[in-house]
């Protein structure tokens, strides 16, 4: 797998909001066609370094490069037309929109020409619901629906399946099975081993063991910053990934106590 | 209450699946106070070409600036300086091709490059600064009425200029056609042709209703959103100085005062068009009907018996039947538990 | 170091800003005699009585030699005006309530009565054949408006006319299109009228542009008080009838004037009230007048 | 570009962090204002007690109304209405007192319920339904206004009434004591330290936070968010009868106009105190000096020499330059990304 | 166990939003001393079982027992008085209020007496922080902290410290742990066992089903609105609750498709 060629790489990116450091010298390398789980502790860093990639924030210090060329990501639009597609932790959706100008906002797909480029409903609407129904959900049908209708579970979805499909080289998705049932979380996971396939490179955000190990060939740990451990799939045991994630401290002690 | 919240939601969740329209229910506004006023004002020829005219006219003056103020509504901001930038624009003209007797086409430009400044203005401060619009927007107010003011009398000893255009700017800009119909209305049916296709057709329609439907997913999906901003703020500002040519060339004559009366009747006008002051929501269609609504009542009122010092009652409450029918909108944004919670605070 | 303070309308208000320049130009002549004025205005018409008293208190805080006033809210503004006089504040009026001047002990009165320059308006329609004369008020409620229609209606009345007063929603207050359009609205309701009077000189751009809308420049006479070139305009080129002159450039040039003459060099105008107006601005005396609007005077 | 939005979250982390106040720079804008126009007013007497009364009359009576219009925006509302009911409560003493001759005491209480009912309506129809409070209280607005007009008419066929009000009245609403302060500052100072006790120190201050910090979250925690809205609404309505009833007896009279100029001095006064106008966040203390810096900017300009003409110019500077020093506390509600994005929007 | 004494009991309890019905004839014991895992599919109809119960709506059909007599709760605040506490799903905070302020909105702790009952800042802040501290996050040592200063992790602990000290008798927690890393969820864990030990019944919704498994010992499974199974510890296997929780899918085969 190491032989993948490397898509994106971090060499000491530093990020500070104001005086709290929230990324310290992190380098990293995101491969293509590999699953790059990134795991940590509330408030270690991780949707930092993510948005750092995606062009919402500019890091304090440090390069990023992409295929091996130095390149800085301004505004979110940028990484997006280098194929960089983000799904945040947060929001993605718009309630009061339709499905198909959600799905497609910001990068609206038009007919015509000149001042005559109208928003190409029909076609938006028809990828939309068939994006959103590779994730099995099959009750969306109408992409003229508003987003406010759906579950968020669907809602989720719906963001996720607009970033799979503008991932064209990178897929960055931020605790995406957080709000899911194990379900939806299942499907995602699927979704996450095709755009693997397809030779994409994503980076896997979660709090969740197991969905991590389901999908990760790559795990990189942050603790309060920086990258505590980087290691390949198999190097270490779910015990001690655990640990790593709980921010170095012993699990199972914790564990234990529970029902101590 | 229980059955009430229930009609309720049931209510919302009918407007979420089958996008009901707000201008269905500005339509049907305007239908309603117009047949009123048919009725009460048919002696005195409400229905009539020329008494059409009036509303339509006045319709047109207000419309042409309720357009752009609705598409910073539904980015989610607001802008109250028109009330300042319309008589701005007015002596700008007034002044520069009727004092100083500029070549018009001159005049016209600056009017217009001054208003542009405004707009920008308005937006920069607000993308740029944590400062909502309303207060951004009403310091301009008052700083752009009061700039007004002085630089007239600076320049001409006088707070009202006269200007009397040439015949092509009047037919373009300030003439009367059959019926009593203004040049103004057919700069306002134009208008409403295009913001449709640039709201509803276009990308970047799209792009208004994502920054203000959620500002930040806005931004991480790539929309420009301050620069959207500041564009619509300049767009406001430039129409409502065509608003402000339109009457200066009409009435060959400009005046400085603050117009105040403009920012509740544009705001009046958007909000009974069904758009959501929160943002997000909106068609320019219910803008339209809207803003025709607000002026068959303002001006339909004289065409009755009814004691004129009501207008003012009439409106208010017209205002609030309108919203009341929208009100449901706001629940678009999920909020259908808030107002069912609420019943149950009072119910107590 | 003689200090005046002189109590005025509104900015927004374009009749203020003619008083202003009256003042203005006294203003020079004062401080030429080493005394100082100093012009106190409302912000706006919104809270009148409050305001008006406000300034007065001002006034005295400023420890002023006399003060140039006009009276628009007697109840509120003849107790504050009192008060100062108490405190030995030479008081003179100007531009509104002459019938307080004895109460108050002014020095003098300069002005025409906003109610007696309607009155003047009034029958100057009714002379010339009005039968039906409506008064439009841009901002209902507000006390200097209500006058002048109703010295219109009163005035109308003497000859045998009957006066309309409008009072349209606060709402168009300034605005012009949706003015113009009301008074035409109203117009095609009543084909009776056939004369109009306007309040404020924009005003009276609305009414015409709704008078020729309906073809009626000939069968319509048209009325404003204050002036404006646009106003002026149509008076000589006979669309629009005439104009109330209350001539607040010696209002307020001669209230400050005289004031200073007074607490200076002891001087005092025998006549009283010194009437400024009304004077009517028709096309037989337009020339003038035009003249003197274009330096801000009229 | 980094450095910027660096330097900027880190101001913002400090102002999170150290709970840094909006009153501190509520009176630091305060202190700026009383120096700028001490300096320029010096030879008129602006630094006087009968100076200073001035204008401090003027920051109580504005001040008695922008105390509960800053509760509503702290919870999350806006109340705009106070513009009609005003001068329909100083109508309605005026009238029933005056005109009509009633014992006073009976003028009062009808007074107060007549505006108490206000309240009550605005609080009902934006608790009720969907609408923003912008536009009910915008509609009752007009409504109020215009039905003061009528009746006025109706009654006393004249807009404007006179009422003598007896001693004792006088002492407690309209008389002017040493120094030239009247007895509405007294009013205002006394419900400052009650209010104050209210919002910082009671319980329900807490729940006003609370309601306009999460609506949802307010609710579901047990408070009673819809009666609290509506007793506010109420609460502002009553204030604002207080200022009216202070007026008609210490003028004499009643005017029947409504009273716009108000809307925005209210609204100023409490966002330049560093109240969020988006709720949830804001001080009395804050309240207090932002109205107090209103009313020097507004009456200070009389005391010197520059031209009247620019006073809205000033104002409107003024309201910009007070706004941006609180402008920062926007970002206690997390938007540091959002602005930070926006820059960068800019940028290119 | 299932001696313990039942406190709150649902019969036949149905809720609709208009024409979607969210619950169906629910019919659920809730014993003291006891935890009862909710878990379903998204969108079965979870939080609106428990906002029912904690008095945010009313049900549209069917009964509530407290303690075998028959109650409805028309709002929340009834719902607190007799000691059943809520962690809802989202919000719960106020980011611009303090940490004392916000842990005791609505149930202010006063000084004082008559009209002079003022809000008793040393007390509020005093227990907040203990309560919050609790949680293992012992970066939190000053109540008047603004909550906005928090990160997500530290301000759901705070809701679920809140709803732990006023759980007098009930405790009900909407997927507390979604947003949590592992040490914070292992703390929610013990909280909920400790909680348990005091003898309060304890509800707690998730998606994880370890999670589940940890601390269950009743567990009640819905899907689309209706009661699917109602089962106590042990009773099933994990892979029989895992395709409970997705609706009554067969996981295992999805599951192997992840990797398909
Ligand atoms: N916009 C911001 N301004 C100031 N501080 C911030 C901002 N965003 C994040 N932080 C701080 O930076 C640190 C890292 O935050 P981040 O959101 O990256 O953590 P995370 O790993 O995503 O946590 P979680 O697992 O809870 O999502 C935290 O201490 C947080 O308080
Ligand atoms: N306020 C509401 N108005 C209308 N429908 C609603 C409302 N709240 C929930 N629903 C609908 O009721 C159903 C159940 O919602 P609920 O939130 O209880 O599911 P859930 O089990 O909590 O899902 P999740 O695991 O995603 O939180 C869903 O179909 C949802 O769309
Ligand atoms: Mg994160
Ligand atoms: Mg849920």
């Amino acid at each position: 797998m190491s032989e993948n060629k490397t898509i994106l790489e971090l060499q000491g990116v530093h990020k500070s909001y104001g005086n709290i450091h929230a990324l310290r010298d992190i380098n990293l390398k995101v491969n293509e066609g590999e699953v790059l789980c990134l795991l940590g502790d509330n408030g270690a860093g991780k949707s930092t370094l993510i948005k750092i990639l995606a062009g919402v924030h500019t890091p304090t210090k440090g390069q990023i490069f992409l295929d091996g060329k130095p390149k800085s990501f301004n505004r979110p639009k940028e990484a997006q037309e280098l194929g960089i597609a983000t799904v945040h932790q947060f929001g993605g959706t718009f309630p009061l929109m339709s499905i198909g100008r959600s799905f497609f906002a910001g990068v609206e797909p038009t007919i015509g020409w000149g001042p005559f480029r109208f928003f190409d409903r029909k076609t938006a609407n028809r990828i939309a619901v068939e994006s959103v129904q590779n994730f099995g959900i099959t009750r969306i049908d109408d992409g003229d629906r508003k987003v406010g209708g759906l579950s968020g579970g669907e809602r989720q979805s719906l963001a996720i399946a607009r970033a799979v499909y503008f991932g064209a080289r990178v897929l960055i998705l931020d605790e995406p099975t957080a709000a899911l049932g194990v379900k939806q979380s299942a499907h995602v996971l699927r979704i996450v081993n095709e755009a693997k396939k397809r030779g994409l490179a994503v980076i896997f955000i979660t709090h969740q063991v197991m969905h991590a190990l389901a999908v990760g060939d790559h795990f990189a740990v942050l603790i309060r910053g920086s990258v505590a451990a980087d290691f390949k799939k198999g190097e270490k045991t779910r015990e001690e990934i655990t640990d790593l994630m709980a921010g170095g401290e012993d699990m199972s002690a914790l564990e234990a106590n529970i029902h101590a | 209450m229980n059955s009430k919240s229930t009609n309720k939601s049931n209510f919302f969740k009918i407007t979420i699946e089958n996008i009901k329209r707000p201008e269905i229910s500005a339509l049907f506004a305007f239908i309603v106070v117009f047949i009123i006023f048919s009725i009460f004002g048919w002696d005195k020829n409400f229905v009539s070409l020329m008494g059409a005219s009036t509303w339509i006219n006045y319709a047109a003056s207000v419309g042409l600036i309720a357009f752009p103020v609705g598409f910073l509504m539904i980015a989610g901001e607001l802008d109250i300086s028109v009330g300042a930038v319309l008589p701005a624009s007015a002596m700008t003209l007034g002044i520069l091709s009727g004092y100083y007797e500029l070549p018009t086409w001159l005049g016209l430009i600056l009017t217009l490059g001054m208003a542009f400044l405004v707009g920008l203005i308005n937006g920069l401060i607000v993308t740029r600064t944590q400062v909502p619009s309303l207060i951004v927007t009403l310091a301009t107010l008052f700083a752009v009425g009061g700039l007004t003011l002085t630089l007239a009398i600076l320049f001409t000893d006088s707070t009202l200029v006269a200007y009397y255009a040439p015949d092509w700017a009047k037919y373009l800009f300030g003439t009367v056609y059959y019926g009593g119909f203004r040049s103004i209305v057919f700069w306002w049916l134009a208008l409403t042709l295009i913001f449709f296709l640039f709201l509803h057709k276009s990308p970047w329609g799209n792009w208004v209703f994502a920054t203000g439907g959620d500002l930040e997913s806005a931004r991480n999906a790539g929309i420009p959103t301050a620069r959207l901003k500041i564009a619509l703020f300049i767009l406001c500002s430039v129409c409502t100085a065509l608003a402000g040519i339109c009457q200066v060339i009409q009435f060959n004559s400009a005046q400085s005062a603050t117009n105040f009366a403009l920012i509740f009747n544009t705001i009046i006008s958007v909000v009974v068009g069904g758009v959501l002051l929160t943002g997000g929501f909106g068609t320019l269609i219910g803008i339209f009907f809207g803003t025709l609504t607000l002026a068959i009542v303002q001006q339909g009122i004289n065409f009755t018996n009814i004691d004129r010092n009501l207008s003012n009652l009439i409106i208010g409450i017209m205002l609030l039947f309108a919203v009341f029918v929208n009100g449901s909108f706001q629940s678009l944004t999920s909020k259908v538990i808030t107002s069912d919670g609420d019943d149950k605070d009072e119910k107590s | 170091k003689i200090k005046i303070a002189v109590i005025g309308g509104s900015a927004n208000d374009g009749f203020w800003n003619i008083i202003k320049k009256g003042i203005d130009d006294a203003a020079e002549m004062v401080e030429a005699n080493g005394g100082e004025v100093n012009y106190l205005r409302v912000p706006n018409y919104d809270n009148f009585g409050a305001d008006l008293v406000t300034l007065v208190e001002q006034a005295i805080a400023q420890e002023v030699d006399g003060i140039a006033s006009p009276v628009w809210v007697p109840d509120a503004q003849v107790p504050a005006l009192k008060a100062a006089a108490d405190k030995g504040i030479t008081i003179t009026m100007f531009n509104a309530g002459a019938q307080f001047k004895e109460e108050l002990g002014a020095l003098n009165y300069f002005g025409s009565d906003e109610y007696v320059a309607g009155v003047a308006g009034g029958q100057y329609l009714a002379k010339n054949g009005a039968k039906k004369i409506m008064c439009h008020i841009q901002v209902p409620g507000a006390v200097n408006l209500e006058a002048r229609c109703q010295g219109v209606a009163d005035g109308a009345a003497e000859s045998g006319a009957e006066t309309y007063i409008l009072r349209v929603p606060a709402n168009l207050d300034g605005d012009l299109a949706g003015t113009s359009e009301a008074l035409k609205a109203e117009m095609i309701g009543d084909g009776n009228i056939d004369a109009i009077v306007t309040l404020a000189a924009w005003a009276s751009d609305a009414a015409s542009s709704a008078i020729d809308q309906l073809g009626k420049t000939d069968s319509v006479a048209l009325g404003t008080f204050d002036m404006s070139p646009a106003v002026l305009d149509r008076i000589s080129n006979g669309s629009q009838t005439f104009a109330i002159d209350q001539q607040p450039y010696l209002q307020g040039f001669l209230a400050v004037s005289t004031l200073f003459a007074n607490l200076k060099f002891g001087t005092r105008i025998a006549t009283q009230p010194v009437l400024t107006g009304p004077a009517i601005v028709d096309a037989s005396n337009v020339d003038l007048a035009i003249a003197g609007v274009k330096l801000g005077a009229r």
